[in-house]
C-alpha cells in the first residue's frame, strides 16, 4: 500500500562525488513494503517554486524502517534536496509503480548507467536473498571512475563480482555497457534487467533481442504526479499507444515498447 | 483539525446539492480510484473525472509535461477510454464511492458533443455533465468552441437538451471578454459555470531548441494563474445568477475562501493534487474549521462576499 | 562573465540599430537613471521609460502591488509627470547616457495618442516610441485599444503619422487571438511589437475579504506568466513580418535565448529589475558568453530557431 | 552610495523571541554608508517564491562593517530568513531611502511600537553619539511584555531610559504609546521620531500636531523595488498626490502626509 508521509525524517546524507548524494530517509511503512525497482516521489522545498514533486528510485532498504535514494544534482529540485539536513524531513509519496521481476531460474543480469544503477543495488540485494543458487552479473557503466566508483563499492559489499565500463575508460572497460555484455557468456535462459539512460537502454534491449534475452528496462519519464492521474510519464508500446511510466512501470518487458534507433 | 464535520458547508448548483464547495478538477485526479489511498473520497463535495470523448483517444507523443515558474504546461491531448469504455469500466467502479460524479466531456464537432451526452444520460451514478468547451472545432477551422459565443452556446444547449443531471459549461480563459462567454452558456440554459480551464502556454529547451512539449503549445496550470482565474470568477459573477465554479491554482481552504469571495459557489482542486495528493480533503477540513472557528452560520455567507 | 563584449549582438528594429537585444520594460526600470548604482546603461541594447501621458497622472491609491505565486500584481494607474515634464525634466537627464531610450506612450483617446507622439516628435535622445495599447478607450465605453483590431490599428497609425522614429506597438494579451491583432498594426505600419503586456488579475484577502490592491483588478507580471509570453511571441512571429519584441517574465540570458528562438528580435526585461537590479546587464553578459562560446556568427542567428 | 551586494555574509543569528530574529551581515560598504532610518531590501530565498525582495530596517552598525537587522517570521520571506544559518550569504540590496533628520539642538523623543522599534535603536546611538547635551527620550510599545522585554534591553544598554507601554500592562504603562506621551513634559522645541503600525503613528501625529511639537514617521508599505522604480509603495500627501515610501521617504515629516482617523 503506497503512503503518503508528510514527515519523513532524513537521517543521514552522505555526499559520494561532487554531484550525487546518498540520502537515508527513515519509514517503516515504505521501507517495508517497497520492492526493487519502485520509486518515491519527493517534494524537495516548502514552496511553490518548483512545484511538483521529484521521482526518485528506492536504492536501498534497511532494518526495515529506512529506506535509500541515491540522486544527482541537476536543476533546482535536486540541489534543493542537497541541500537539506540530517534530522529535517520531507513529503514522500511511495513506494510507487511496479517494480523488476524476479526470476531466479534464469541467470540474472544486471545493467545500469549512471543514477540508473540506483535502483539495481536494490534489486541485486533481493536477487542475493531469494536466489541463492546464482549470484547476478553486474554491468555497470558511468562517465568516469569518479562517478562510477563509488556507486560501484556497494554492491561489491554484497560480495558480488562488477564488471565496470566508463566512457573515458578510467575504469574497467573503455566504452560502453554494451561493450561489455558483447563478452560475456550468457546460457539462456537470462534475464537482463536494465536502467540507465534511454541510448543506453536501447542499445541494451537490441542486444538481447539479437541473444534472445529476456530484458526488462526501467523508464524514467518526467512524471507530474507519479500515481496514474495527470497521464504524462508516457511511453511509447510497440504495439501503438502508450503505457503510463508511474503506474503501468516504471519497469517494462522492454519488448513491449517501442524503441527508436536514433 | 476537526475530525467529523459539523459546519454547514453545503452549496448547490442547479438541483446538484454538494455537502460543500470542493470538487476534484478533471484531468488532474484520474478516475478518483487512483487517489483512494490519500483521500477519504467520500469527504468531497464531488469529483469530476477526466475528459471523455465519443471515441477512445490516444493522446498526443511525449514529452506531454513541463514544470514552469510556479506552474506547468500539459498536453495531454485528452487521452481517454471512450465514452462506452468509461461506462462499462469507469463508471461501474466510480458508482458506489459515494460522492457526486461529475463527467467532464469534449468533442470536435457538436454532433460529437450531442452523442456524449445522449449516450451518457440515463447512466447511473453521474450526478452532472461537466462540458469542456476549450476544445477546437474541426468543422469550423479549428477555432475553440469556447472563444466564439454563438459556438459556445450551441454546444451548451445541444448537452442540455440530451441531459437530465446539471450541466456545467467550463470555460477557456484564452478570451478577451469571458463575460460574453459565460452569458451566451447562461442564456442557452447551462446550470453552472466552471471556470477557468488552462491558459494556453509554450515552453523551450534553449539547449536543444525544441519545445519542452511534442505538441508545442500547451495548457497552463498551477498557483501562477490564480490571478487571472480569481479575477475572471469575479468578472463572471457579477455578470450570471447561476452558479460559478472557480478552478485556477487552488491548493488550500484560503484559496477557496477567496475564490468563494469572489463570487464562485464551489471550486475544484487541480494541480494541487499531483503537489498534494490530500490537498482536496485538507482544503474540506480547513473550510469546516474556518466556518466554525468565525462562527459563521453557512458557507454560502461567503459567496460573493468580497468587500470593496 | 566576459568583461569586454565581443560577439556579434546586434539588432535591428527598423531604423533602430541596438547594439544587443537586451532592453528593460517600460514601468520597471524607471527612468533609467534609478539603475545607474547597479547597471553600466551603456551596456544595455535600449531602455524604456515609463508610460507617459498628455497630463500628469496622480495614479492609483494605495495599495498598488502585491506579491503572487512566481509573480505580482500591479495597479500604478500609469502615474507619470506628463508629456512636457517629461521633455523638460526627465529627458534632459536621459540624453547623455549613451544608449538608445524609447519612450513609452498612452493615452485614453485616439487624439491622446496623436497629441503625445506630435508632442514628442524632434526631441533630441529618443530612439525610438513604443505604444501602449492595453489602456481603455475611454470614447468606447472603456474597452482597451489592444483588443479590438481596427482601434489598435487605428492608433498605430496616429502615432506613425506623427513620429519620425520607429514606432514600436505593445500588445495587450488579453485577447482571444493575439495574431488578429498583430497583423492589424502591422499593416498600420508598426515597426516592431512588443509583447506581451501584463495579464489581468485579482488578489483577495480572505481575512479582511477585501481586494489586495485598491483598483481591485491589476496586471499579473513575473515568471508566472513566461509560458504566455512565449507561446504569444511565437504565434505572433509566425504571421508578422517585422520584428517582435518579446516580454513577460524574462530574467536570463537563457530566457532571452527561449524568446529569441520563438521568434524574438529582442527582449524585455521588466518584473525581474526589482528582484535583481543587475539582470539586464547581466542578460546581455550571458549572451555574449554564450554567442562566443558556442561560436555562433551573430545573434541573429538564433532569431526564430526553433526546432520543431 | 546603494550598494547591490549579492553574497552578504551571515555572520549571526539570534532568535529574540518565539518568532522576532536579529541577525547580524558583514558588509563594510553598507554599513559604513547607512543612516539612521534607511532600510536594506534582501532576497530571501533562491528561487521565484516568493519573488521579491522583502524591506528591513537597519537596527544598527558596529565596527564599521556589520550591520543588523530585527525581524518578525509573519510569511514565508521572513521564516526563509529565520532559517537562514550563520556562514549563509544573502543577496543585499542597501542603505536605501532617506533616514531620520538628526536635530540636535532639539528635545528628542523616539516612539516605537513592535517591529518600528527597529531602527530606533540606530538613531538612539547615533543621537547618543551627536547629541550629547540631551539623551533622547525613549516610548516603546508592543503587545506585551514577551516581545517588548528583549527589544529593549538594547538602549537600556545605551544607558537610555525606556517609557514602555504594553497592550496587555505586562510590562509599563497598560495602553498606547500615546498614553506615556500625554504624561510627559515637552520643552519646545520637540521633534519626535516615529516608527510603528500606522494606526499608531496616526495617534502620535495627531498627538504631535495639538502639542505643537515636530514629528517625523517612518512608513511602512508594500514595495517591488525599493529604489523608486516601480511606483507602488505610494502614501498619500497631505497636499494631494502621493510621495513614494522608498525612495521619497520611508520617513517624512509628519506634516506632509495625510493622516485618516479610522
Ligand atoms: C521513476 C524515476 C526514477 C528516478 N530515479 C532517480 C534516482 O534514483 N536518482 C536520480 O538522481 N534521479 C532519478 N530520476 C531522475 C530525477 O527524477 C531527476 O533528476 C529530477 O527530477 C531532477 O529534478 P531537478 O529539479 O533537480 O531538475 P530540473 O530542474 O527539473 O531539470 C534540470 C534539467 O534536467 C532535465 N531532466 C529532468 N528530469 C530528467 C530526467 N528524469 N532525466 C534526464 N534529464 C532530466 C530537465 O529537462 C532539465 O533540463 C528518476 C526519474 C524517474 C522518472
Ligand atoms: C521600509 C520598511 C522597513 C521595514 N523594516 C522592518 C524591520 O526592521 N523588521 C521587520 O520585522 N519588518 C520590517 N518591515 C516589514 C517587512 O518588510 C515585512 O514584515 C516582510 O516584508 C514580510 O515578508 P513575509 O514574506 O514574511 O510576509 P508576506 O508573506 O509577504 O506577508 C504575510 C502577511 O503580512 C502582511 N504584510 C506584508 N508586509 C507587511 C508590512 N510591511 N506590514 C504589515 N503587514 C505586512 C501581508 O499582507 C500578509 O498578510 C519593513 C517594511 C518596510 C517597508
Ligand atoms: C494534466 C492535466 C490534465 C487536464 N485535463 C483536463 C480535461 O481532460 N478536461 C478539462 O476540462 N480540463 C482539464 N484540465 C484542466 C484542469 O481541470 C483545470 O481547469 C486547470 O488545470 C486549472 O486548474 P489548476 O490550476 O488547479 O490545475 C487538465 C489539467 C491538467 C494539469
Ligand atoms: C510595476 C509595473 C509597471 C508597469 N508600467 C507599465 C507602463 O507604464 N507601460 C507599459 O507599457 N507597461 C508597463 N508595465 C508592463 C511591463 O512593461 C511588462 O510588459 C510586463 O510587466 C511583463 O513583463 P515582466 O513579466 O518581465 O514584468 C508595467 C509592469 C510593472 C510590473
Ligand atoms: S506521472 Fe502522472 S500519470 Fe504518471
Ligand atoms: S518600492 Fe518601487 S518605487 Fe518604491
Amino acid at each position: 500500500m503506497t503512503q503518503f508521509q508528510e514527515k519523513t525524517a532524513i537521517t543521514r546524507i552522505e555526499r559520494l562525488t561532487d554531484d550525487i548524494f546518498r540520502m537515508t530517509l527513515e519509514s517503516y511503512e515504505i521501507a517495508s513494503a517497497a520492492k526493487p525497482g519502485q520509486f518515491v516521489m519527493i517534494r524537495t522545498g516548502s514552496g511553490k517554486d518548483p512545484l511538483l514533486r521529484r521521482p526518485f528510485s528506492i536504492s536501498q532498504v534497511s532494518n526495515g524502517k529506512y529506506f535509500q535514494i541515491l540522486f544527482k544534482v541537476i536543476g533546482r529540485g535536486t540541489s534543493l534536496l542537497a541541500h537539506c539536513r540530517e534530522g529535517e524531513s520531507l513529503s514522500v509519496i511511495g513506494p510507487l509503480g511496479s517494480g523488476f521481476h524476479i526470476k531466479c531460474g534464469a541467470t540474472n543480469c544486471l545493467v545500469g548507467g549512471g543514477m540508473g544503477i540506483a535502483p539495481l543495488l536494490f534489486l541485486a540485494k533481493s536477487m542475493s536473498r531469494k536466489c541463492t543458487v546464482k549470484p547476478p552479473l553486474v554491468v555497470l557503466g558511468a562517465r568516469n571512475k569518479e562517478e562510477l566508483a563509488p556507486l560501484i563499492k556497494d554492491f561489491k559489499e554484497l560480495g558480488l563480482h562488477v564488471h565496470a565500463a566508463t566512457d573515458d575508460g578510467s575504469l574497467g572497460t573503455h566504452g560502453l555497457v554494451t561493450d561489455v555484455l558483447k563478452d560475456l557468456d550468457f546460457d539462456s535462459p537470462t534475464e537482463v534487467s536494465v536502467c540507465g539512460p534511454t541510448p543506453m537502454m536501447t542499445a541494451v534491449h537490441f542486444f538481447c533481442k539479437e541473444k534472445n534475452l529476456g530484458c526488462q528496462v526501467s523508464m524514467e519519464t518526467a512524471m507530474a504526479c507519479g500515481i496514474g492521474a495527470c497521464l504524462g510519464c508516457i511511453v511509447p508500446l510497440a504495439e501503438g499507444g502508450y503505457a503510463h511510466a508511474c503506474s503501468d512501470g516504471p519497469v517494462f518487458d522492454a519488448k513491449e515498447l517501442l524503441w527508436q534507433i536514433r | 483539525m476537526a475530525n467529523s464535520l459539523t459546519a454547514d458547508l453545503q452549496v448547490s448548483i442547479g438541483s446538484l446539492k454538494l455537502k460543500n464547495p470542493v470538487m476534484t478538477a478533471s484531468g488532474t485526479f484520474g478516475y478518483a480510484r487512483e487517489f483512494e489511498p490519500y483521500v477519504n473520497l467520500h469527504r468531497l463535495g464531488a469529483v469530476v473525472v477526466k475528459g471523455i470523448s465519443l471515441q477512445p483517444r490516444m493522446g498526443n507523443p511525449p514529452p506531454r509535461i513541463v514544470e514552469t515558474s510556479c506552474g506547468m504546461l500539459n498536453a495531454i491531448g485528452l487521452e481517454n477510454v471512450g465514452v462506452e469504455r468509461f461506462i462499462t469500466e469507469k463508471m461501474v467502479s466510480l458508482q458506489d464511492i459515494n460522492v457526486p460524479v461529475l463527467v467532464n466531456i469534449l468533442g470536435d464537432s457538436l454532433g460529437e458533443y450531442r452523442e456524449i451526452a445522449k449516450r451518457l444520460n440515463g447512466v447511473p451514478g453521474i450526478a452532472g455533465i461537466e462540458v469542456n468547451i476549450s476544445c477546437p472545432n474541426v468543422k469550423k477551422g479549428g477555432v475553440a468552441f469556447g472563444t466564439v459565443p454563438e459556438m459556445a452556446a450551441a454546444v451548451t444547449g445541444a448537452v442540455k437538451e440530451e441531459s437530465s443531471v446539471p450541466v456545467l459549461v467550463k470555460l477557456s480563459p484564452n478570451v478577451t471578454d469571458i463575460t460574453v462567454i459565460a452569458k451566451a452558456v447562461e442564456e442557452a440554459g447551462a446550470d453552472g459555470i466552471s471556470l477557468i480551464n488552462t491558459l494556453i502556454g509554450m515552453a523551450i529547451d534553449y539547449k536543444s531548441r525544441r519545445p519542452k512539449i511534442a505538441n508545442v503549445i500547451g495548457g497552463l496550470s498551477g498557483p501562477a494563474i490564480k490571478p487571472v482565474a480569481l479575477r475572471m470568477v469575479y468578472q463572471v459573477s457579477q455578470v450570471v445568477s447561476i452558479p460559478v465554479i472557480g478552478i485556477g491554482g487552488i491548493e488550500t481552504y484560503e484559496d477557496v475562501l477567496e475564490f468563494m469571495l469572489a463570487g464562485a459557489t464551489a471550486v475544484q482542486i487541480g494541480t494541487a493534487n499531483f503537489v498534494n495528493p490530500r490537498a482536496s480533503e485538507e482544503a474540506v477540513e480547513g473550510l469546516d474549521h474556518y466556518v466554525n472557528e468565525q462562527k459563521i452560520s453557512s458557507i454560502r455567507d461567503i459567496i460573493g462576499g468580497l468587500v470593496l
